[in-house]
């Protein structure tokens, strides 16, 4: 498997994590760090707050539908010492798929997550402003999803936009 | 600021066939000219009512003889109005109507036309130029398409109050023509009230433009026009300040002789009044809604202000009262400042009128010029430079007017002397106060300096940040 | 006030001058100050990623075009080095060479956008923003002449780029070139330290380098608030390595010193195409790899330095020919991530300058 | 009958508008209307000054001259800084009150 | 006065200020109420024209068309929703009957009374050509003193609006 020229070694890390927070790492290869989905906040804030790795900025936040779970995927990288670590977390339950929110963390992840709850359905537990981003309320459905719009070679459709009612505004 | 206010490269745009162009049009306007001029010397249109240097002559002539056909002729008509000069009042005032709504309404047609054309040169690209040659015609072709528009009126807009602000807004914007000094006899309202006159007339778009954002049920609109009214009534302070500053100068408050005075003295109020042309040119902006003074219709921040909701002609006419007043605006900056139709004995042998159209040219080209180059101010910098620093500056400079004035009656004698002595002492009293006056409300450009980027090429974050700010 | 008034709702967009794009502000305002922002997006949602989906890795180089469409070669590039690297394709020399090229042009073109449109935010009227688009069109016609499109270039290819550029192309962009830092100029001299376009960008819109960092925020943004930090340098793509170049570095992080670090990127790319056109080297411009490309199982992430800032793809394949998950880190909505902080507070044409100094493109956002 | 305008034209206009003014000032719940009606009462009184200034034989040239002008310039700055308190306390009491009817501001404190 | 100019002018202007004064008390939405007032206004600074009046005039449009409706107008906008309709008071009809009794009793006195006129050739000797210097002389002159009052008592009104709306803690 590929790994991005600055990206630092996953086992290396997950020593690191495991030596501090030994029930946050659920496993490592050479690329990515996985991580417990409950502890994922702790082990994102200790990835930061750490001298050497110093996670400072999450990159990138999404999520991949593996059919049975989602993959929650973190790139972040520390601009001091220009690495980057891949972090994953398995969330296990496909059909509520909860996960904490890394707001607290990094404030960047506030239109990531929600992106990721948009289009994947994962919800942050914990997050400011768990909208709907692109897609308006009431959506049905996560369209990233894989089994999004086949449900049994059915087309179940979209209903329309919810206008906004019509005739005189308050002013 | 030279260098913001230099988008027009001449040297790059002249190309060789317009200079041509230019080179026989200012050829034949010398020709046209040597040619009035020998006409006048000759002596051939002494005397004559036609002599066209000086079109108020003609209707004085006019008005005369009507005076002379109603006199003799005691007629039913006479007695029953009882009058004699109701026949001249009558023709003279629909001949002064009929010339100055012919005037702006030619004016504001060929104006779209200048204003785009000038934009378009200031902004690299051609203007309009297929609607006739050289697009002459795009201004009709866009009132025509204007006038086909349908007009629509919001749902929940109060529809009196939203049919009437393009109508009062022409009102004025057709009245501040009257006190203008086209030539010496040429004025249709030579009032002797008439810098009055203009700040009154000057205040009553101000309703109207209010009632037109008001009543558009449009949240844009409500903002254009809370922004539109707080701002002129800001700005017609300094405005009247800066008139008044003209007056106590000229010791009159009618245009005619304040252009008088300074065909008299030969001199333009500007050399002497420095600080008040700023003043007065800057609070018309703001009155004008022209940049950098245009947040009443900012587009990229409100659409486009109290007139959001106005389609068809009657955007047409807001349009149409922006760019009118805006000549209007220069017509008064050259009446005031700038010495009118006078032109150092000039005006003997060429038409004043048309010297007094050229200046009004040239002043519009400024307001283009602005159009084209700078931002805009924020509402709140517009207000507190209104406030602390326009006022403040007026209200100075009418004290020291003030006193020069009682001191220039006193020592008529020596004009020239005065005089230059005034300029000078304003000239400096313009750079010290303004200078002077932004330095004590905290603005120094010296004391922070404008910290550029700098290049580097190590790469880092907060650490390298604070790297380089101990470095720096 | 503290008279209890109603909230002054007002929606800035869908359809709106400054917005560039279908894009949607609902602001709560007291006067002219904001009370409230918040965005609303998703207007222009055309579910690239889960398109992508359905093609093969080939077919997918068209869909980056249509994300930013104001940096098409760059999104190009970006997802191209994810696949390169996926797959584990080696491009030649000269490839990478005209990549550089491109989306350094690219970037000129796009940052003359972005100063440009700020600029008409700021209430200029439209001038500085002609004469952005005057280069940005010379840009648009070299790219139209090498690879027949203007704005949805589709150029570069999974393991080099489409073409060769045809012979006039090196004349007409050694040209573009040697003008360049002329046209810059003439821009510096026209708005930098303009008193009113200070007086409106200056100490608006602020951003900390720690908030920044934290917030995710990348590109133009991010250096503006002083930290030194483009990927050309720090995780050095194509040949950036070989180039001579600097990093702008603002030092207030206001609007401001975001125009500033854009205008001078833009002379700095210029350098950069300068010493690649002139280091350009001979041999194939392409990689021939399959038509259908089955790379192994496993996951990319490959970004570049956008004109707004890191531009990631993430790829995960599953062994078959067409992407298992693609994911498109879009710098766009990344950096509205303060917008709420950075507007709140301050008054209605603060914002919009603001919005305007994070250069969107909507297109991105909603992808 | 004469068609000529007399000094008693004049007052019979200043009187009707008077009238309307004071039916407005008494009239309205408004607190911004009741000043309306009294910026027409100023009004109809600086009409009749004018008037008197015109058309008075008591005034002779001279003796005062213009002196309704100058009478109707102070009343002019009265009215122009009546309307200006006024508005202001209008404000706050809506601020307080959330209301400028007059009939609901009937305390004497608040 | 005979010229037919001025005998028009006056019945037209007349009727537009009565007429719209009356307007006032009838119209409903108090924004048209201030729209009839400028209007009013409007004709009363012709009728001072009449009266050759013309810096009293101009004075007046200036203070009451510009100044004093707009501000008016403003006063409308602060207080918003609740107090835009220009209804009756308890003490509509009484005012009315009060109203239009002074306007009887006015009208009255104006006929009926013997006024020490000037007519004719008088009235044309008594014409000013130029009243804005004879005002301004006899203000700082004869009147200097009552001048000097005004200004301060359009100062202590400027401060006390501000005073009065200012908000605690406002700069």
């Amino acid at each position: 498997m590929p790994r991005g020229p600055r990206q630092l070694a996953g086992r290396d890390v997950a020593a690191r994590l495991g030596a501090a927070l030994p029930a946050a790492v659920a496993g490592a290869t050479d690329e990515r760090v996985d991580i417990a989905a409950l502890s994922i906040v702790e082990a994102l804030r200790w990835l930061r707050d750490d001298a050497e790795l110093d996670a400072a900025q999450l990159s990138n936040l999404c999520a991949v539908d593996r059919y049975d779970h989602f993959e929650v995927v973190y790139h972040l990288q520390s601009l001091d010492r220009n690495h980057q670590i891949v972090v994953h977390a398995r969330v296990e339950d496909y059909l509520e798929p909860e996960l904490p929110s890394c707001y607290p963390v990094y404030r960047g992840a506030l239109l990531q997550e929600r992106e990721v709850y948009d289009l994947m359905g994962v919800r942050f537990t914990g997050h400011p402003d768990l909208r709907r981003l692109f897609l308006w309320d009431g959506y049905p459905g996560f369209p990233l999803r894989k089994d999004f719009l086949q449900i049994g070679g059915h087309h179940p459709g979209l209903p329309g936009f919810p206008f906004e009612t019509a005739g005189r505004q308050q002013r | 600021m030279s260098a913001a206010l230099d988008p027009i490269r001449l040297r790059a745009r002249l190309a060789p066939r317009t200079l041509a162009r230019g080179v026989i049009a200012f050829a034949a306007f010398v020709a046209l000219n040597v040619a009035i001029a020998a006409l006048v010397v000759s002596g051939a249109l002494d005397g004559e009512w036609y002599d066209f240097r000086d079109l108020g002559l003609g209707v004085q002539q006019l008005r005369e003889w009507l005076d002379e056909q109603t006199a003799d002729q005691p007629g039913w008509l006479t007695d029953i109005l009882r009058s004699t000069t109701w026949l001249s009042y009558l023709v003279t005032a629909l001949l002064g109507a009929t010339g100055i709504l012919s005037f702006v309404g030619g004016v504001l047609l060929v104006l779209i036309w200048v204003e785009r054309r000038l934009i378009g040169r200031i902004q690299v690209r051609r203007g309009p130029n297929r609607v006739g040659p050289f697009g002459l015609l795009q201004p009709v072709a866009d009132a025509i398409k204007l006038i086909q528009k349908e007009t629509l009126i919001p749902v929940g807009a109060d529809r009196v109050m939203f049919f009437l602000p393009p109508v009062l807004v022409f009102i004025p914007g057709l009245l501040v023509w009257a006190p203008v000094p086209w030539a010496p006899h040429m004025t249709y309202v030579d009032t002797n009230v008439g810098v009055l006159y203009l700040v009154a007339i000057g205040s009553l778009a101000t309703l109207a433009i209010f009632m037109a954002g008001w009543s558009s049920n449009n949240h844009y609109a409500l903002l254009g026009a809370m922004r539109t009214v707080a701002m002129m009534i800001s700005y017609e302070i300094p405005l009247a300040l800066s008139l008044l500053t003209v007056v106590v100068l000229t010791g009159s408050a009618q245009l005619s002789a304040i252009v008088e005075w300074q065909s008299v003295h030969n001199v333009w109020i500007v050399v002497l009044l420095p600080l008040t042309l700023f003043t007065f040119f800057f609070a018309s902006t703001a009155e004008l809604n022209r940049t950098p003074n245009d947040i009443a219709e900012a587009e990229s921040e409100i659409v486009a202000g109290f007139h959001t909701e106005y389609s068809g002609m009657k955007f047409g006419l807001f349009y149409a009262v922006e760019l009118g007043n805006a000549v209007a605006v220069s017509a008064l900056t050259a009446a005031l400042f700038l010495g009118g139709w006078s032109m150092f004995g000039l005006q003997e042998w060429v038409p004043a009128y048309l010297l007094f159209a050229t200046k009004v040219a040239a002043v519009y080209f400024v307001l283009v010029w602005l159009r084209g180059t700078l931002p805009r101010f924020r509402l709140d910098q517009l207000m507190a430079f209104a406030w602390k620093y326009l006022i403040p500056l007026a209200l100075l400079n009418l004290g020291v007017v003030a006193i020069e004035a009682a001191l220039f009656r006193r020592w008529e004698g020596e004009g020239v002397v005065v005089l230059g002595g005034f300029a000078l002492a304003n000239g400096l009293l313009t750079v010290v106060a303004v200078r002077g006056w932004a330095r004590f409300l905290g603005y120094a450009p010296e004391r922070e300096p404008l910290l550029r980027p700098t290049l580097t090429t190590g790469v880092g974050g907060l650490r390298a940040v604070d790297r380089m700010r101990t470095t720096r | 006030m503290t008279t209890a008034s109603d909230p002054y709702v007002l929606n800035i967009g869908p359809q709106h001058p400054s917005t560039h794009g279908v894009f949607r502000l609902r602001v709560v305002m007291d006067g002219e100050h904001l009370q409230d922002v918040d965005m609303v997006v998703g207007y222009l949602h055309r579910s690239m990623e889960k398109l992508a989906e359905e093609r093969t890795y080939a077919q997918n180089i068209p869909f980056t075009d249509r994300t930013d469409y104001l940096a098409a070669m760059s999104n190009n590039l970006g997802y191209c080095l994810a696949a390169e690297l996926l797959a584990g394709v080696e491009v030649p020399e000269r490839a990478s060479y005209l990549r550089v090229i491109f989306a350094e042009l690219q970037r000129i073109a796009s940052h003359s956008m972005a100063n440009g449109t700020f600029i008409n935010d700021a209430g200029a009227w439209q001038t500085p923003l002609m004469y952005m688009f005057r280069e940005r069109e010379k840009i648009l016609d070299l790219f139209e002449m090498t690879c027949g499109a203007r704005l949805t270039t589709n150029y570069m290819r999974i393991g080099g780029v489409a073409f060769e550029p045809p012979p006039e192309f090196y004349p007409a962009v050694d040209a573009l070139v040697a003008e360049l830092p002329d046209r810059i100029g003439e821009y510096t001299e026209l708005l930098v330290d303009n008193e009113i376009l200070l007086a409106r960008a200056r100490d608006v819109g602020v951003l900390s380098p720690a908030d920044a960092i934290n917030a995710s925020i990348t590109g133009p943004v991010l250096r503006a608030s002083g930290v030194p930090w483009d990927l050309r340098k720090a995780e050095p793509y194509c040949a950036y390595d070989r180039f001579d170049f600097g990093i702008p570095v603002g030092h207030h992080g206001d609007c401001y010193d975001r125009f500033l670090v854009r205008l001078e990127e833009m002379r700095q790319s210029v350098r950069i195409i300068r010493q690649a056109l002139d280091g350009l080297p001979s041999g194939a411009h392409k990689t021939e790899i399959p038509l259908a490309l089955r790379p192994e199982p496993g996951e990319a992430y490959a970004r570049v330095e956008g004109p707004r800032g890191e531009l990631g793809f993430y790829v995960v394949s599953d062994g078959g020919p067409a992407p298992f998950r693609f994911h498109i880190r879009a710098p766009s909505l990344i950096n509205l991530s303060l917008l709420r902080e950075m507007a709140v507070g301050s008054s209605l044409p603060d914002a919009i300058v603001t919005l305007g100094s994070l250069d969107i493109v909507v297109g991105e956002i909603d992808r | 009958m004469s068609l000529s305008v007399t000094l008693a034209h004049y007052l019979a206009v200043s009187g009707v508008v008077f009238g309307i003014g004071i039916a407005v000032a008494l009239g309205k719940r408004n607190a911004i209307a009741v000043l309306m009606g009294v910026e027409l009462m100023l009004n109809a009184a600086n009409l009749a000054l004018l008037a008197f200034s015109r058309f008075g034989a008591a005034f002779e040239a001279g003796d005062a001259p213009l002196a309704g002008h100058a009478f109707v310039v102070f009343v002019l700055t009265v009215a122009a800084a009546e309307a200006a308190v006024a508005l202001a306390m209008a404000v706050l009491v809506y601020r307080h009150r959330e209301t400028i009817e007059l009939d609901r501001i009937n305390l004497m404190r608040w | 006065m005979e010229s037919t100019g001025i005998i028009i002018g006056f019945w037209a202007l007349a009727g537009l200020t009565v007429g719209s004064a009356a307007l006032v008390f009838v119209v409903r939405n108090l924004l048209h109420a201030v729209l009839a007032l400028v209007l009013s206004f409007m004709g009363m600074a012709g009728l001072f024209l009449t009266l050759s009046a013309d810096f009293i005039a101009m004075a007046q449009v200036l203070i009451y068309a510009g100044a004093i409706s707009v501000l008016l107008v403003f006063a409308v906008m602060l207080t918003p929703l609740a107090s835009r309709d220009n209804g009756n008071s308890l003490f509509a009809l009484p005012g009315l009957a009060i109203g239009g009794a002074f306007a009887l009793l006015l009208m009255f006195l104006a006929v009926d009374v013997d006024w020490p006129e000037l007519r004719d050739a008088a009235l044309a000797d008594r014409a000013f050509a130029d009243t804005i210097e004879a005002v301004g002389r006899s203000l700082v002159d004869r009147y200097a003193f009552a001048f000097q009052v005004a200004s301060a008592l359009l100062l202590v009104a400027l401060i006390g609006a501000i005073a009065l709306v200012r908000e605690d803690g406002a700069p």
